[in-house]
C-alpha cells in the first residue's frame, strides 16, 4: 500500500471507477513471487492451480489406460507384467476418481462459485488454500509410490482381504488408504466453502430461486461430499488399523465382517458417482441456457430433480454387493431405489429437450460437448437401469460390461459437460477465446473415439470377459473387439491431445474475449475476463434469474469499505445484507498446515505414535492460522 | 529423502528366480558347530531380499501355515518345538543358521525339509521365522491374518511385547544346548 | 457494463453474530461432518452386534463408573458453557476471560477420566471386532474433546491479550463453545452405545 | 443400440452370457434381451426428439410465450410418467425373474467349491460327507439341479459360468450357494470374476454337463483312488514325485503324498486343462508347467522345483497316467 494507505473507514460510496479499482487492488491484489504466490487466498488463483492440476492427472491417468489398451490389445500379451498391470488399474481408478474426477468439479466451483453468486472470495479463503496443498499431497503421494513400484494394486475400492493385513503385502495398500485420506480430507473442506460460500454469500436479492443451476448442483453435491466422504474416511481409517494395530474390523475369524467393508466403500462410493454427476448437470443446464438463449426451462423441477438425486443416491449402495450374496429381499429394495433414480434424471434430459425445442440453438463447441453428453448419458443411464436389476446384474457385474456402463456415465455424463464447460468459461478464466476449428474436431475425435473405445465394451462383458484381467487367453472370442478397443482408445487420446494443444494455444494467442462473450445470463459475465483480484468493483445486486439478460445495466450495491477486504453476506433464504464481513488476507499458514498434516499422514503409515508426535506441528500450524495478526480484516 | 524412504519399502516384486539363483541360494557356509555361519554371496548381490522385502515375508508366512511348522512351533511361541519369540535363538538367528535348520534338520526333532521345498522356499520360510521373533519390527514384517487372534502380528514385535512371559514351550529334552 | 448504485449498505454492520455469521455456518457444516462420522461408528457397532453370536464377544461388559463419570462431567459442563456463550453475546470481557479458564479446566477433567475409560471396556483393541469398534469409538470422541481443549486454551490466551475486545473474538467464543455443546451431544449416544447396549 | 442388438444375437462363444445353456441363463437372457430391447426404443425415441429439437425449422420470431411453456409442461409431465411407468415395467419384470432363478428348489447333489488364489477346489459330497476332491473342472449331471457351496481360503472371489448361470461372490467367513442346472451337454468355461490378486486373470474352470450314464462312470472313476503306474518311465515319475517337494502340497490318493496346499492330482490326468484353465492338458504342456510354472503363470504358488530333464520326463509321464 505504498501510494497512500486509505484512511481508516474509507467506504467505496464516493469514489469515482478508476478511483475505486486502484484502492480495491491494492487490497486484494496477490504481489508476484514465489512466497506471495503459496500464500495467496484469492479463490481464482487457487481454482486455476486446482483445475491445471486436476487435468495434469487426467493426462497421467490417460497415458495408463494407454498402457493397459496396449496390454490388452492381444491375447497373453507380455508389454506389461501383471504385478504392474495391477498397479496400473488400480492407479487409473484411483487416480480418476480421485485426484481428477471430483477435485475437478470442486475446482471449478472454487473458481466460478463466487464470481456466479457476486462475492469477492470464497468463504473461508484459508481453507481453500489448505485444500488445495493436500490435495496435492495426495496426489504426490500416490504417484510417487507408483514410480518406485510401490503403487496400491487392489483396485480401486480396495476390497479386503484382499487389502487386508494378511494378503495386501507391503505398504501398496496403506499408500491408497493414505491417498484416500488426503482427498477427502480437501474434498471436505471445500464442500464446507461452498456450502457457506452459497448460503452466505449471495448477492442481494439472489433468493433460492434466482441461484444460478451451476450453483445450486455444487450446493447439493456439496451436501453429497459432506454426507458420504465420512464412510470413506470411517473405512480407510478402519484399513489401515487392520494393518498396522491389527483391529478386527475386517477378520470374520475374530468377528469382523468382510462385507463391512463393501458396505462402508459403497455408502460413500456411489453418491461418490453422483458427486462427480452433479456438477456436470449443472455445467450442462448453463451451457443449454446460454446457447439457446432462454432459461432452462423447468427450473424449479430441476432443483427437485438435483435435491432428490442427491437423497436418492444414499440408498442404492447395495447394488454394487448384488452378487455378494446378500438376502434376496433387501437387494429387491435396492434394485426398486436404483431404478427410480433414473426418474429425475429422466426428468433433467426432458427439461434440456425441451429447452433446446424452444430455444434457438447456435452450435458452439460448448454445445455440442452438451449434445453429446446428452446422446451418451442417456446410453450410461439406460446400462444403469440394466445394472440395477439383481437378475440382469449377476450376468454382468464386474465385467466389460459394467466397465462401459461407468464410462458411459463418468465420461459422457460428467467429462463430455466438463469440456464444454473449458471451452465456455475459458475466455472468462484467462480473457481469451479457445478455437472454435480445433473445438469441433476436439469434439468429433473424442466423440467418436469415446464410442468407439467403449461401446464394444458392452459386448465383450456379455461375451463373458471379466474386468480387471491382465490377459485372456487367444481361445476366447475377444481378440478382435479387443484390437478395436485399444484402436480406438488412440483417437479417443488423440482428441485429448487436440485439447490440450487449443489449451496452449488460446491461453497465448487466442482472441481476447471481452467481458461476456456468448451473452451470457449470469453474474460471472458482468465483470472483467478474466476477473480482477477483487471480483467486482462494487458489489452485484439481482432482481431475477437471469440478471444479464433482464436488466442493460448492472444493479449494484455501494457503502463497503475500501481500506480492507469487505464483502457482503447475506441471508439464507432471501440473500437480504446482513452484515459487510470481512475476508481474511494471505497467510502462509495453510500450507505449514498442509505440511503438518502432511507429514502425519504419511508417517502414520509406519508407526501409530506418528498421530501423537506429529500432531503437535499441525497444532502450532493451526494456532499460527487463526492468531489474529493485526490486520484490519480481524477487526469487526 | 521420501523417495529413498519408499523405495527401501518395497522393492519390485520378483515372482521368478533365476534357477542360477536359487542355485547359489543353496551355497551356504555353515560353522562347525552347526551354528552361525556365512551366507552366499548372491544374497548380498541381491539386497537381502529374503529378509527385507515385504512379499518374501508374507509368502514365508503362508508357508509356515502351509507346511505345518505350527504343529511343533506354534504361533511362533512354540510347543513341541521352541519358540521363536523368546530370544533363545539356539543356533543363533541369523538367515543362514535358520535356513539351514529347515533344509537340513535339527537334533531332538526338527526335520529335514529340503526334499519338500525347493530351496527359494525355505529363504522365504526362514526370513519370516526370523521376522517373528525380532525385537523390533522390520517396516515390511506382515500384518495379523484373517484368522484367531493368538499374538500380537509380526509388524508389532511380538517378541518386544510378550517377552515377559520367559521361555516357553521348549522341550526339556531339548535344553538349550543342542 | 455500466453499474447503477441500487442499494446503499453504509448503515449495515460490519460484523455478522450468531446464525448471521459465516463461520456459525461453517461451524455447522463441521459438525454435520464428524456427526456423520459419529453416526457411522455406531452403525458399524450395531452391524458387527448383529452378526456376533454373543456380544460383547469373549469379554465382560464394560464397567460403568469411568464412563457415567464421564457423563456426568460432561453434562455438568455444559452450564457454564451457556454461561460463557451469553457473556459473549453481551462482550463482557471479564466474565468471558473467567469463563473460558474455567471451560478449559473442565476440558481437562473428561481428558482424565479418558484414561480410566480404555481399561474399563476390558477388552483390547486387537483382541476382537468388539474390541476393535470400542476403541474406534473412543478414540474418535477423544480427539474431539482434545481438540476443543487446544482451542479453548488459545483463546483464554487470546482474551488475554489486545486483540480480545473486539466482536469477531467474541463470535470465535460463541462458535467455540457451541463446538463444545457438539462435543457433549455426540458423547451421549457414544456412551449409551458402549456402555448400555451391551447390557440389554 | 441397433447395432448393439444386432451383434448382441450374433454373439457366441464358450464363456458368453448370450451362449445359454442353463436354466436360469436362460431366464437372463430373456430378461436381457426384453431390458436392452425397452432401452434401446427408449433411447432411440429420445435422440429422434433431440434431433429434431435441434435441427427443426424455427419462425423467426420464436419468443419464450406462455402457451408453448405451458405445452412443455404436459409434454414432459407426461414423459417423466412414461419413464416411471417403464422403470417399474421393468422393476417388476426383474423381480419375476428373480422369482424364477430362485424356484428351482430341491437340488440332486451338493458339491463345496472352494475360491483359492488362483484356482478352484472342487469336492464332491456323499450324503453330507466329502467324497472326493478334483480341481478346476466340475462334473454335473444333465437337466438336474447342482447345489454349489461357495466358500473362499483366502480373498474375495466370483463364480461365474455364464453358459449357466449368473455369477455369485465367495465371500471368506460366509458361505454362499448357487443353482447350476444345465439343459444341454457340454462344456461350459467360466472364470472368476472378483479380482483377487496377480493371477485373477487366470482363475478359470469350466463346468462339464455330462449325460447321467457318462457322469456315474465319472463319478466312481473319479472316487476311485489312483491307478498303480504301469509304464517304467511313469513308475519312476512317482518316484521323483514323492521324493522331490510335489508331494509336500499335492495329493494323489492311493500314495503316500498328502499335500492339501495345491490342487489334489489322483486323476489330473483325466482333466482337459491344466492351470486353472490355463492351458490344454497334454505331456508338452504338464512338463512345461513343471518346469516354469512362474514364467507361465507369474505370482502363482506353484515354486519351481529344480529337476533334471530325464526327471522332468518322468513326472509329466506320471501325471499324464493319472487317468
Amino acid at each position: 500500500m505504498a501510494d497512500g494507505a486509505p484512511r481508516k473507514d474509507l467506504r467505496d460510496t464516493a469514489l469515482d471507477s478508476a478511483e475505486l479499482d486502484r484502492h480495491l487492488t491494492s487490497i486484494w491484489h496477490t504481489r508476484g513471487g514465489l512466497w506471495a504466490a503459496v500464500s495467496t487466498v484469492d479463490h481464482k488463483i487457487i481454482g486455476r492451480r486446482y483445475i491445471i492440476t486436476a487435468f495434469v492427472f487426467l493426462f497421467m491417468g490417460g497415458v495408463l489406460s494407454l498402457l493397459m489398451r496396449l496390454q490388452l490389445s492381444q491375447p497373453e500379451a507380455r508389454f506389461i507384467g501383471p504385478d504392474r498391470y495391477n498397479q496400473i488399474f488400480t492407479m487409473h481408478g484411483t487416480n480418476m476418481m480421485f485426484l481428477f474426477a471430483v477435485p475437478v468439479m470442486e475446482a471449478m466451483a472454487v473458481y466460478l462459485v463466487p464470481l456466479m453468486v457476486g462475492t469477492r472470495n470464497i468463504a473461508f479463503p484459508r481453507l481453500n488454500a489448505f485444500s488445495y496443498w493436500m490435495f496435492l499431497a495426495g496426489g504426490i503421494l500416490l504417484w510417487v509410490a507408483f514410480a518406485i513400484d510401490t503403487g496400491p494394486d487392489v483396485g480401486w475400492f480396495a476390497y479386503v482381504p484382499l487389502a487386508g493385513p494378511q494378503y495386501g503385502t507391503g505398504k501398496r495398500a496403506d499408500i491408497w488408504a493414505q491417498m484416500i485420506t488426503f482427498t477427502e480430507i480437501s474434498a471436505l473442506c471445500v464442500a464446507v466453502e461452498l456450502v457457506v460460500t452459497i448460503f452466505k454469500q449471495r448477492a442481494p436479492g439472489m433468493s433460492l430461486d434466482r441461484i444460478p443451476l451451476f450453483v445450486w448442483s455444487m450446493l447439493v453435491t456439496s451436501f453429497l461430499v459432506i454426507l458420504a466422504m465420512p464412510a470413506i474416511m470411517i473405512a480407510s481409517s478402519s484399513l489401515i488399523l487392520d494393518r498396522l494395530v491389527g483391529t478386527h474390523f475386517f477378520n470374520p475369524a475374530e468377528g469382523g465382517d468382510v462385507l463391512l467393508w463393501q458396505h462402508l466403500f459403497w455408502f460413500f462410493g456411489h453418491p461418490e458417482v453422483y458427486i462427480i454427476f452433479l456438477p456436470a448437470v449443472g455445467m450442462a443446464s448453463t451451457i443449454v441456457a446460454t446457447f439457446t438463449g432462454r432459461p432452462v426451462f423447468g427450473y424449479l423441477a430441476m432443483v427437485m430433480a438435483l435435491i432428490s438425486t442427491g437423497v436418492l443416491a444414499f440408498g442404492l449402495w447395495v447394488h454394487h454387493m448384488f452378487v455378494a450374496g446378500l438376502p434376496r429381499l433387501g437387494e429387491s429394495f435396492f434394485t426398486a431405489s436404483s431404478m427410480a433414480i433414473a426418474v429425475p434424471a429422466g426428468l433433467q434430459i426432458f427439461c434440456w429437450l425441451a429447452t433446446l425445442w424452444m430455444g434457438r440453438p447456435v452450435f458452439k463447441t460448448p454445445l455440442l460437448f452438451v449434445v453429446g453428453f446428452i446422446i451418451t448419458f442417456v446410453v450410461g443411464g439406460m446400462t444403469g437401469v440394466m445394472v440395477a436389476s439383481v437378475p440382469f446384474d449377476t450376468q454382468v457385474h464386474d465385467t466389460y460390461f459394467v466397465v462401459a456402463h461407468f464410462h458411459y456415465v463418468l465420461i459422457g455424463g460428467a467429462v463430455f459437460p466438463l469440456l464444454g464447460a473449458i471451452y465456455y468459461w475459458f475466455p472468462k478464466i484467462t480473457g481469451r477465446m479457445m478455437s472454435e476449428t480445433l473445438g469441433r474436431w476436439v469434439f468429433a475425435l473424442i466423440f467418436a473415439g469415446f464410442h468407439l473405445t467403449f461401446f464394444p465394451m458392452h459386448i465383450l462383458g456379455l461375451a463373458g470377459m471379466p474386468r480387471r484381467v491382465y490377459t485372456y487367453q487367444p481361445e476366447l472370442p475377444w481378440s478382435g473387439l479387443n484390437m478395436m478397443v485399444s484402436l480406438s482408445a488412440l483417437v479417443l487420446a488423440s482428441g485429448f491431445l487436440l485439447f490440450a494443444i487449443d489449451i496452449f494455444r488460446s491461453a497465448r494467442n487466442g482472441p481476447a474475449a471481452g467481458s461476456n462473450p456468448w451473452g451470457a445470463a449470469t453474474l460471472e459475465w458482468a465483470t472483467a475476463s478474466p476477473p480482477r483480484c477483487y471480483n467486482f468493483r462494487r458489489m452485484p445486486v439481482v432482481y431475477s434469474g437471469e440478471p444479464l439478460w433482464t436488466e442493460d445495466e448492472l444493479q449494484v450495491a455501494s457503502g463497503l469499505r475500501v481500506d480492507r477486504r469487505e464483502l457482503l453476506v447475506t441471508a439464507v433464504v432471501a440473500a437480504t445484507p446482513q452484515a459487510r464481513e470481512s475476508s481474511v488476507p494471505h497467510s502462509i499458514w495453510p500450507l505449514w498446515a498442509a505440511v503438518a498434516t502432511s507429514i502425519v499422514l504419511i508417517w502414520s503409515i509406519f508407526t501409530p505414535w506418528a498421530v501423537v508426535w506429529g500432531s503437535i506441528p499441525v497444532a502450532v500450524a493451526l494456532t499460527g492460522w487463526f492468531w489474529p495478526k493485526g490486520a484490519p480484516e480481524e477487526e469487526s | 529423502m521420501v523417495l529413498a524412504l519408499l523405495g527401501w519399502i518395497d522393492q519390485p516384486r520378483k515372482f521368478r528366480v533365476d534357477p542360477a539363483i536359487t542355485a547359489e541360494l543353496d551355497q551356504i557356509r555353515l560353522m562347525p558347530n552347526g551354528i552361525g555361519g556365512a551366507p552366499p554371496e548372491i544374497d548380498f548381490a541381491l539386497g537381502q531380499p529374503y529378509e527385507n522385502d515385504s512379499y518374501n515375508l508374507s509368502q514365508g508366512k503362508r508357508l509356515y501355515t502351509w507346511f505345518g511348522c505350527s504343529s511343533c512351533h506354534g504361533d511362533g511361541r512354540g510347543a513341541a518345538g521352541p519358540s521363536f519369540l523368546d530370544g533363545w535363538w539356539l543356533y543363533g538367528p541369523e538367515m543362514v543358521s535358520i535356513v539351514a535348520s529347515i533344509r537340513d534338520g535339527r537334533p531332538h526333532g526338527m526335520p529335514a525339509f529340503q526334499n519338500r521345498m525347493t530351496i527359494e522356499q525355505i529363504w522365504q520360510l526362514a526370513g519370516y521365522v526370523q521376522t517373528i521373533g525380532a525385537y523390533r519390527a522390520k517396516v515390511s514384517a506382515p500384518s495379523r491374518n484373517d484368522a484367531k487372534h493368538t499374538r500380537p502380528s509380526e509388524n508389532r514385535a511380538p517378541a518386544a511385547i510378550i517377552f515377559d512371559e520367559g521361555p516357553v514351550g521348549v522341550d526339556p529334552e531339548q535344553g538349550p544346548n543342542p | 457494463m455500466r453499474e447503477r448504485v441500487v442499494l446503499d449498505l453504509s448503515d449495515v454492520t460490519s460484523h455478522a453474530s450468531g446464525s448471521a455469521s459465516p463461520t456459525w455456518w461453517g461451524t455447522l457444516a463441521f459438525m454435520l461432518i464428524e456427526g456423520t462420522g459419529f453416526a457411522l461408528a455406531i452403525v458399524i457397532y450395531l452391524y458387527l452386534m448383529s452378526l456376533a453370536p454373543k456380544w460383547p464377544i469373549a469379554t465382560p461388559v464394560p464397567s460403568l463408573t469411568a464412563g457415567t463419570l464421564m457423563t456426568i462431567v460432561l453434562v455438568a459442563s455444559l452450564a457454564p458453557n451457556m454461561l460463557v456463550t451469553g457473556w459473549a453475546k453481551k462482550q463482557d470481557l471479564p466474565k468471558v476471560r473467567f469463563g473460558l479458564v474455567v471451560m478449559s479446566l473442565l476440558g481437562i477433567v473428561p481428558l482424565i477420566i479418558r484414561v480410566f475409560e480404555f481399561p474399563a471396556v476390558h477388552v483390547s483393541w486387537d483382541r476382537n471386532a468388539y474390541g476393535s469398534i470400542v476403541w474406534l469409538m473412543l478414540g474418535l470422541h477423544t480427539p474431539h474433546i482434545l481438540t476443543d481443549l487446544i482451542e479453548t486454551l488459545v483463546l483464554t490466551c487470546l482474551m488475554f491479550t489486545r486483540h480480545a475486545d473486539n466482536a469477531r473474538r467474541y463470535g470465535d467464543v460463541a462458535d467455540n463453545a457451541m463446538y463444545w455443546n457438539f462435543v457433549v451431544a455426540t458423547w451421549l449416544p457414544i456412551y449409551a452405545c458402549i456402555y448400555w447396549v451391551p447390557r440389554l | 443400440m441397433g447395432l448393439f442388438a444386432v451383434c448382441l444375437s450374433g454373439c457366441n462363444g464358450t464363456q458368453s452370457a448370450l451362449d445359454v445353456h442353463g436354466a436360469s441363463a436362460i431366464h437372463l437372457k430373456h430378461l436381457m434381451l426384453l431390458v436392452i430391447w425397452v432401452c434401446a426404443l427408449v433411447w432411440l425415441t429420445v435422440m429422434v426428439v433431440l434431433a429434431y429439437a435441434l435441427l427443426r425449422k424455427r419462425r423467426v420470431a420464436a419468443e419464450v410465450n406462455a402457451g408453448a411453456d405451458n405445452r412443455a409442461t404436459v409434454i414432459v409431465s407426461a414423459a417423466v410418467g412414461a419413464t416411471a411407468l417403464i422403470i417399474a415395467g421393468l422393476t417388476v419384470a426383474s423381480f419375476y425373474t428373480t422369482r424364477l432363478i430362485d424356484g428351482d428348489g430341491d437340488a440332486a447333489m451338493t458339491i463345496a467349491v472352494k475360491g483359492e488364489q488362483w484356482w478352484w477346489r472342487v469336492t464332491y459330497m456323499r450324503d453330507g460327507t466329502p467324497d472326493f476332491e478334483t480341481a478346476n473342472e466340475i462334473h454335473i449331471p444333465v437337466g438336474r439341479t447342482v447345489l454349489l457351496q461357495l466358500e473362499s481360503a483366502d480373498v474375495v472371489h466370483s463364480f461365474w459360468v455364464p453358459s449357466l448361470a449368473g455369477k455369485q461372490d465367495l465371500v471368506p467367513g460366509r458361505t454362499n450357494t448357487l443353482a447350476l442346472r444345465a439343459e444341454t451337454p457340454g462344456v461350459y468355461r467360466g472364470q472368476c470374476a472378483e479380482f483377487c490378486g496377480i493371477q485373477h486373470s487366470h482363475m478359470a474352470m469350466s463346468v462339464i454337463a455330462d449325460d447321467a450314464v457318462s457322469f456315474e462312470r465319472w463319478l466312481a472313476d473319479q472316487s476311485a483312488e489312483s491307478l498303480k503306474p504301469a509304464e517304467p518311465e511313469a513308475t519312476a515319475g512317482q518316484a521323483v514325485f514323492l521324493g522331490k517337494p510335489c508331494a509336500a502340497c499335492h495329493r494323489v490318493r492311493g500314495t503316500p503324498s498328502a499335500g492339501t496346499t495345491g490342487p489334489d492330482l489322483t486323476h489330473v490326468g483325466s482333466r482337459d486343462t491344466i492351470g486353472a484353465g490355463l492351458m490344454e492338458r497334454t505331456r508338452g504342456s504338464l512338463a512345461a508347467w513343471i518346469a516354469d510354472p512362474q514364467t507361465i503363470k507369474p505370482g502363482n504358488n506353484m515354486p519351481m522345483v529344480p529337476l533334471t530333464s530325464d526327471e522332468l520326463r518322468a513326472v509329466s509321464a506320471y501325471m499324464e497316467s493319472l487317468k
